[in-house]
Order: structure tokens, then C-alpha cells, then sequence
């Protein structure tokens, strides 16, 4: 299985019947291939859409039909569309169960850094920094290093996307909560050990007592 | 009957002026008024959009041809060029929450001053702004926006200019339509007055000014 | 002519093509039904609607589509409707080019109150507030007097309704503006003299050089 | 499936709750549920509503059974036994202009702190506030408003909570089912999913808890 595999079947096991969820562009949005079956998520775009559904057939999509990256999408069955301004109230105002988004940086503390490298790439906060502060539970999808860097830090220097804490972070190795305020290793992937995973983390990992196997 | 030509619509909107463009990665922007834009050479605009799409699409248009002198956008990593123009000390970029942004544009259309929200504390967005705690919940003073246009599309408009959208179409051209001291619209449909229901009805025809025609 | 027909011809004098106009109940009520031929004017009411037409025939009222006083009306070709946020929104946010009121009392300087009596009457403030300090342009419909009494005065007693000045009060006796802030005769009621309005008129009244009939 | 007894919901509703209320006049009311409350006995409600309709009427039938402690509404002028348990001191109201209700309660349900409006300065609702300057013009700080229940009245609900108003019914409605802890919806049709189309849902399904059935 590869990395972006074990991440994204991971986080789907956070999903639970009747939730409404934001899934990031690249590794959140693979999530949504592994709903459990029977169970009704509802995936929100912030661009407007209630109900997101699998890219059309081809021949079978509509330019006004859109997710936040502008890929054509399709609407599921009781999907609804609204403006910009009830999207980000549907996400400041407690209404999303879940986001799910990638990281730059997550430091021991749980704070995220995910929309700038000052100086050299910009492309702006868009919704992120809305969707941390206003979702009822932040879970960051990410590779665990960048180019070999450890991506979860002691403390992060790159500028933060909300002061508000995120609730969890999985990576193709770990899933890391951070209760108490402190970045605590609760699951490890098949075949990893608990010294491979603080090898590739900079910041200091609490060990849960009940540190597991991911079961994916 | 608020219809008008593609050229003399653009034309109206000088140089120097402060425009919202309504859109999401390019959906839902009226396509056709922004390349005429362009055509006529409009040259210093200030842009406020969710974001400046791709090269060629869209307000990407604006971008490319060097109409654009300053853009308040929550996002514009899909378009290297505003990056570029942007390192380069060529474009000023003043990035906004998105979730931020559309309630400064719908205050600044609903008569309000301002919000407050808790997205961007202890952020670098709050430099330079009013914490204000409420509750023992510290949030940011967040202030209107207005601009002399707002360039809207939509999916039907009637000939007194009531707007429907379609899907995500949507996005911020409805709360845009209520910003601007002039609403020019473009629309993939006109329709006989009475024909969109008044439930459907997503901007109300008073606060729109001009139609581009299909003639 | 009876008094309330005065004022009601004269204010809709003031409207103009493609306005969007909003009425009180009561003698405000009556203007929509002066307005010149051929002329196309919007009248929205504060419960969600733009568009409003007259009363509909006996058995063609529908429960769902009433004016802010809970009564059916009909909605003419073009009508649209809108929840309460949307609805004051237009109203504060400059859209409204006109608001016609009734008041208790205004004062020399232009101030309006007209939501309550303290320890008498407190039916609320209901939209009014908002449409006096959102309105484009404030015109007062009322009767020049109320038992004998002035309601135009020197400094209203009664709690304003907004800081903002009306710009035209409208009775069966008489025009009045506020130009540079002081109450102004500006047209009388054909047969009227100046100091028949004077002696009904609590407040100092200039009198404009310019003092016409109105033309009802 | 989100629907429930009309009893059943009812009795979720404790005494003492805040509660959210929709319509204008008691036009968009949730006729039966507050009927329902008023059977069951309900005490010590704070409602929040535009207004108190008038006696026999929506929210008029709560005042008249005495179920209701404190009431923050714009209007109670076309309801007598309000003002009279009002001024004999037996019911506690709140006046609220009417921009300024809609738009706290938006506010509560959209996660933002407050919002700035410059209705109500110089003006007796000025008490107890934050005047803010912007720009040299003086605003309020008017505060988010929430509640335990807001009691919606839709036109038409799918089964997984998609609603659907009509004409002036709408009113408070969509923005009062965007800030309670639990929403209960009263719909005139319950019709299955997917027939509401997308465009058309005003409120969308996750932010609904319960609907009455109509069995």
C-alpha cells in the first residue's frame, strides 16, 4: 500500500455517519474513496456545494460544476449549492464536522503551518485558515518528511494557519494526537516501530500507553 | 431594461478603478466583459476577487496583460504569474481569509462596518487590526469593502435585472452585486420578465444597473 | 379631498422611475396607490419581498405571501423574495432609495421618533430604525397634529427612532424640509395659509422664498 | 431520516430553554410545535423571534399561556397581552431593531463575534454598547446571538433535512436554523431526497436535526 494510500484510509475511519466534511486538494480528497459502505457522509466543497460527488463520466459534466480546485465534480442525491458567504458559515459557525487538509509544518504543540513559505511560494490562505479555526475537528493528511526534513517540529517557522491547535495527524507512518497540548504518538503503521517514527520527527513524541497498529 | 453593449459596459470602467469580479477558479466570472477588458487595454485596476485563477482563464486574463495594479484575493497559488508579478514587486497582493473576505464584501454591501471573526487570530493576518475579546473569545475586527464595479455573472438574468445562478457558479457573485456602486452583469441567459420565479430570484433586480446584451 | 389623500398624492410625487421604495403601514401605505402611469416603481416589504402589488382578489390570497403587517398582498411580474438578513441588508446597505413613514413627533432639526410612548405604548422599534438610518431618502407621512397638538416641535420628547435626520416631512397642511438643519416650509395645502401652519407647528418654521402649493 | 413525533419533539424542549422561533406576523411559524408546547405546559422560555404575532397566533398562543419568561424581538405592537405582561412586569422584553436581530443572530450562527451597524446610535438601543469609529462614522457593536432550539417553519423538507421556503415565509427561518444547538423543522411537505434540486435548498441538510412527521 503506498503512502497516500494508508493516510487517506486512515482519516476515513474518523468519518462517521451523518458528518459533514471538507476535504483538502491532493491527499484529503482521496479520503472520500473509503467511506464505509452504508454510511452517509456529506462532503462539502467550499465553493458552494453540499454533496460532492465522484468526477463525471466523461461527456456528463458541467462547467458550473465544480470543486474548489475547479474539477468538475458531480452532486449526489439531496446535494445543495449556496453562496460563498453561507459556505464559510456552514465552517465558522460549527456546523463542519471535519476538515481534513495538508500541512507544511505541524509543530509539538499541535499548531499547523500550511499556506505560505515567506519569500518563496505564496498562493495564499484561501479557506484554510477558516476551516481550522471554524471546524469542530482538524485532522492534517501529510506525508510524514519533506525531502527527508521531518515535517512535525518542535516549534513551527513557518507563519501559522490558526492559533487553534489541530486534533490529529496521520502519515503514511503515525497518527499523532496531541492531548494536554503535547504531540503523543497514538498508532503506528504496519511494520513501522516507535523508533522509526521519532527518527523522522523533530519534535518530541509523547508514547501513548495504548500506542496501536493502524488498521488499515 | 438594463441591457447594454460588451464594449460600452467595459468602457465605463476606467482606469485606476477598484472592481470585484465574481468567480472561483475561473467558474462563474463573466469571461466575456474581463477579455474586453483586456482588449481595450484597461491598465491600474484593483482587483478584489477569491482568487485570480489560471493564466487565461478568467481574472488570470486581467493578470497576463498587466491590467491589474493591486488585488485583495484570498488565493492565488494556481496562477504562477500573480506570484511572479508579485515577487517582482510588480503586483500588490494583499491576501485575505476567503471566509473573511466574503463577510467584508457583504458588509460593505449590507451597510455594516464590519465583522468580527476568529479566524486569523494570532495569525499574520491580525497585524495592524483591533482585537476585540467577547466572552473571554478574542476575534478581529474585520472592515467593509466596497468598489466602484462589481462584475457579475450569472446563469439567467430577466430585463430588470433579477439574477439566478447555477451550482457553483454562485460562489461570490451574489454578495458582490450588493458592493459596488455600479453592477454590471453578464449572463449565459436573458429572460422575458416573470419567468424566474420569485423564490428563485438570488439578486433582486434594484441593486443591478447593467445588463450585457446578447445582440 | 380628505387629509390622508393629501399626503399621499403629494409623496408620490417624489417617486421616480426604477426606485425601490419602502412603505409603512398605514397613510405611507396608501402612496403605492398614486403612482404616475407608465412609471415602474419597486415597493419592497421588510418581510422579504420586492415587488409588492395590491391586495389580491377574494379567493387568489395565498397565507405565505403577505406584506410586513401580516396581510395578503399579491407579487407582481418580476417580484422577488428574500430571507430578513437580505431584506435589511437592502435597506441598510444604501439599495432603498426611499422609505415612507408615519412618526409621533419631529423635531426642528429633522429628528424622527416614532416607536414609542415610555410607560404607555412600547410596540418596538420593529424596522424602523434600520430604515431610517439606511434609507437613501426619509419622508414622514402623518397628520399635522394628533388631538390638537403639534407634532412637529421644538426638540422631540419622545425616544428617536435614529441620529439621522428625515429629509421631508409630508401632512395635509404642508411640505417641510430641513435644509442646513433647520425645519423649512416648503409648500402649503391648496387653501392653507402660511400662518395656519405656523400656528399648527410646535417647531420655528423658516419659510422658503420659494413656499408653492402643493400640486394635488 | 431525520423525522420525530410531534410530541416527542416537543417534549426535547425543557422549560427554561432559549428558543428561536421563525416567522414575521406568524406568518412562517411552526404553527404545531408551538401549539404542541402549549399543551405540554411549557415555563420560563426566553424566545427569540422578529415578533409576538398577535394573540391566538404563532408565538401569540406561547405569550397567552404564560410560557414565556423573556422575549428579545424587534416588534410586540400588534399583541396586546405582550405590552400588558410587559408593563405589569410579568414578562421581560428585549427590543431589538429588526436589522440588528436578524443580523446578531446570523452572526451567532455563522461563527462570527458581532458585527458593527450604525442603526440604534444616538438612539436609547446605543445603552450598554461599544460605539466603534471607522472611517469617522460611528457604528454599535451588536453581539451574536445563539439559542438551545430554533423552531423552523419550511414549505418543503427532504428526509435528510434539505429545506425549502416560500414566498414571505421565509423570513427568519434560514438564518435561525443556522444558529441553535438543535434545529426542529416543521415542513408543509416532506418529499423524498433529490427532488428538491440543488439550486432551490436554502438550508442545507447537516444543519437540521429533526423534522415533525407527519404520520
Amino acid at each position: 500500500m503506498d503512502a497516500q494510500t494508508i493516510i487517506a484510509k486512515r482519516i476515513a475511519q474518523e468519518l462517521r455517519d451523518g458528518m459533514l466534511v471538507n476535504l483538502g486538494i491532493g491527499i484529503p480528497t482521496l479520503v472520500s474513496k473509503f467511506v464505509p459502505a452504508g454510511m452517509n457522509v456529506y462532503f462539502q466543497s467550499e465553493n458552494g456545494l453540499i454533496g460532492t460527488g465522484v468526477p463525471p463520466a466523461e461527456g456528463m459534466h458541467h462547467p458550473l460544476l465544480t470543486d474548489a480546485g475547479g474539477k468538475p465534480v458531480s452532486a449526489l442525491p439531496g446535494a445543495c449549492t449556496f453562496d460563498s458567504a453561507m459556505s464559510f458559515g456552514l465552517i465558522r459557525g460549527g456546523h463542519l464536522d471535519m476538515t481534513v487538509l495538508g500541512a507544511l509544518q505541524v509543530d509539538a504543540a499541535g499548531h499547523l503551518a500550511n499556506w505560505m513559505i515567506p519569500g518563496k511560494m505564496v498562493p495564499g490562505m484561501g479557506g484554510a485558515m477558516d476551516l481550522v479555526t471554524g471546524a469542530r475537528r482538524v485532522v492534517v493528511a501529510m506525508q510524514h518528511t519533506a525531502k527527508g526534513q521531518p515535517k512535525i517540529v518542535k516549534q513551527c517557522s513557518l507563519p501559522l494557519t490558526s492559533a487553534r491547535v489541530v486534533d490529529l495527524v496521520v502519515t503514511e507512518l503515525a497518527v499523532i494526537g496531541f492531548p494536554g497540548g503535547r504531540a503523543t504518538l497514538l498508532e503506528i503503521a504496519p511494520g513501522v516501530t516507535v523508533k522509526q517514527v521519532r527518527e523522522a520527527t523533530e519534535a518530541e513524541l509523547e508514547v501513548s500507553e495504548r500506542v496501536s497498529t493502524m488498521a488499515v | 431594461m438594463k441591457t447594454i453593449l460588451l464594449a460600452d459596459a467595459a468602457a465605463m470602467i476606467p482606469d485606476g478603478a477598484t472592481v470585484m469580479i465574481g468567480g472561483f477558479m475561473g467558474v462563474g466570472t463573466p469571461e466575456r466583459l474581463v477579455a474586453e477588458l483586456v482588449r481595450q487595454g484597461r491598465r491600474n485596476l484593483t482587483v478584489i476577487a477569491n482568487d485570480t485563477a489560471l493564466p487565461g482563464i478568467g481574472i488570470g486574463k486581467l493578470i497576463s496583460a498587466g491590467a491589474v495594479k493591486k488585488t485583495i484575493a484570498s488565493h492565488i497559488g494556481l496562477n504562477p504569474e500573480t506570484q511572479k508579478k508579485m515577487l517582482a514587486g510588480e503586483l500588490e497582493v494583499d491576501l485575505v481569509p476567503q471566509g473573511t473576505l466574503i463577510e467584508r464584501i457583504r458588509a460593505g454591501g449590507f451597510g455594516l462596518g464590519g465583522v468580527l471573526t476568529p479566524t486569523g487570530v494570532g495569525t499574520v493576518v491580525e497585524k495592524g487590526k483591533q482585537r476585540i475579546e467577547l466572552a473571554g473569545k478574542p476575534y478581529l475586527l474585520e472592515t467593509a469593502l466596497r468598489a466602484d464595479f462589481a462584475l457579475v455573472d450569472a446563469f439567467l438574468a430577466d430585463y430588470i435585472g433579477n439574477l439566478y445562478y447555477a451550482l457553483t457558479a454562485r460562489n461570490f457573485n451574489p454578495v458582490m452585486a450588493m458592493a459596488a456602486d455600479t453592477v454590471i452583469v453578464e449572463a449565459e441567459n436573458i429572460v422575458p420578465v416573470g419567468v424566474i420565479a420569485p423564490d428563485h430570484v438570488i439578486t433582486p433586480a434594484p441593486v443591478v444597473d447593467y445588463i450585457i446584451s446578447h445582440a
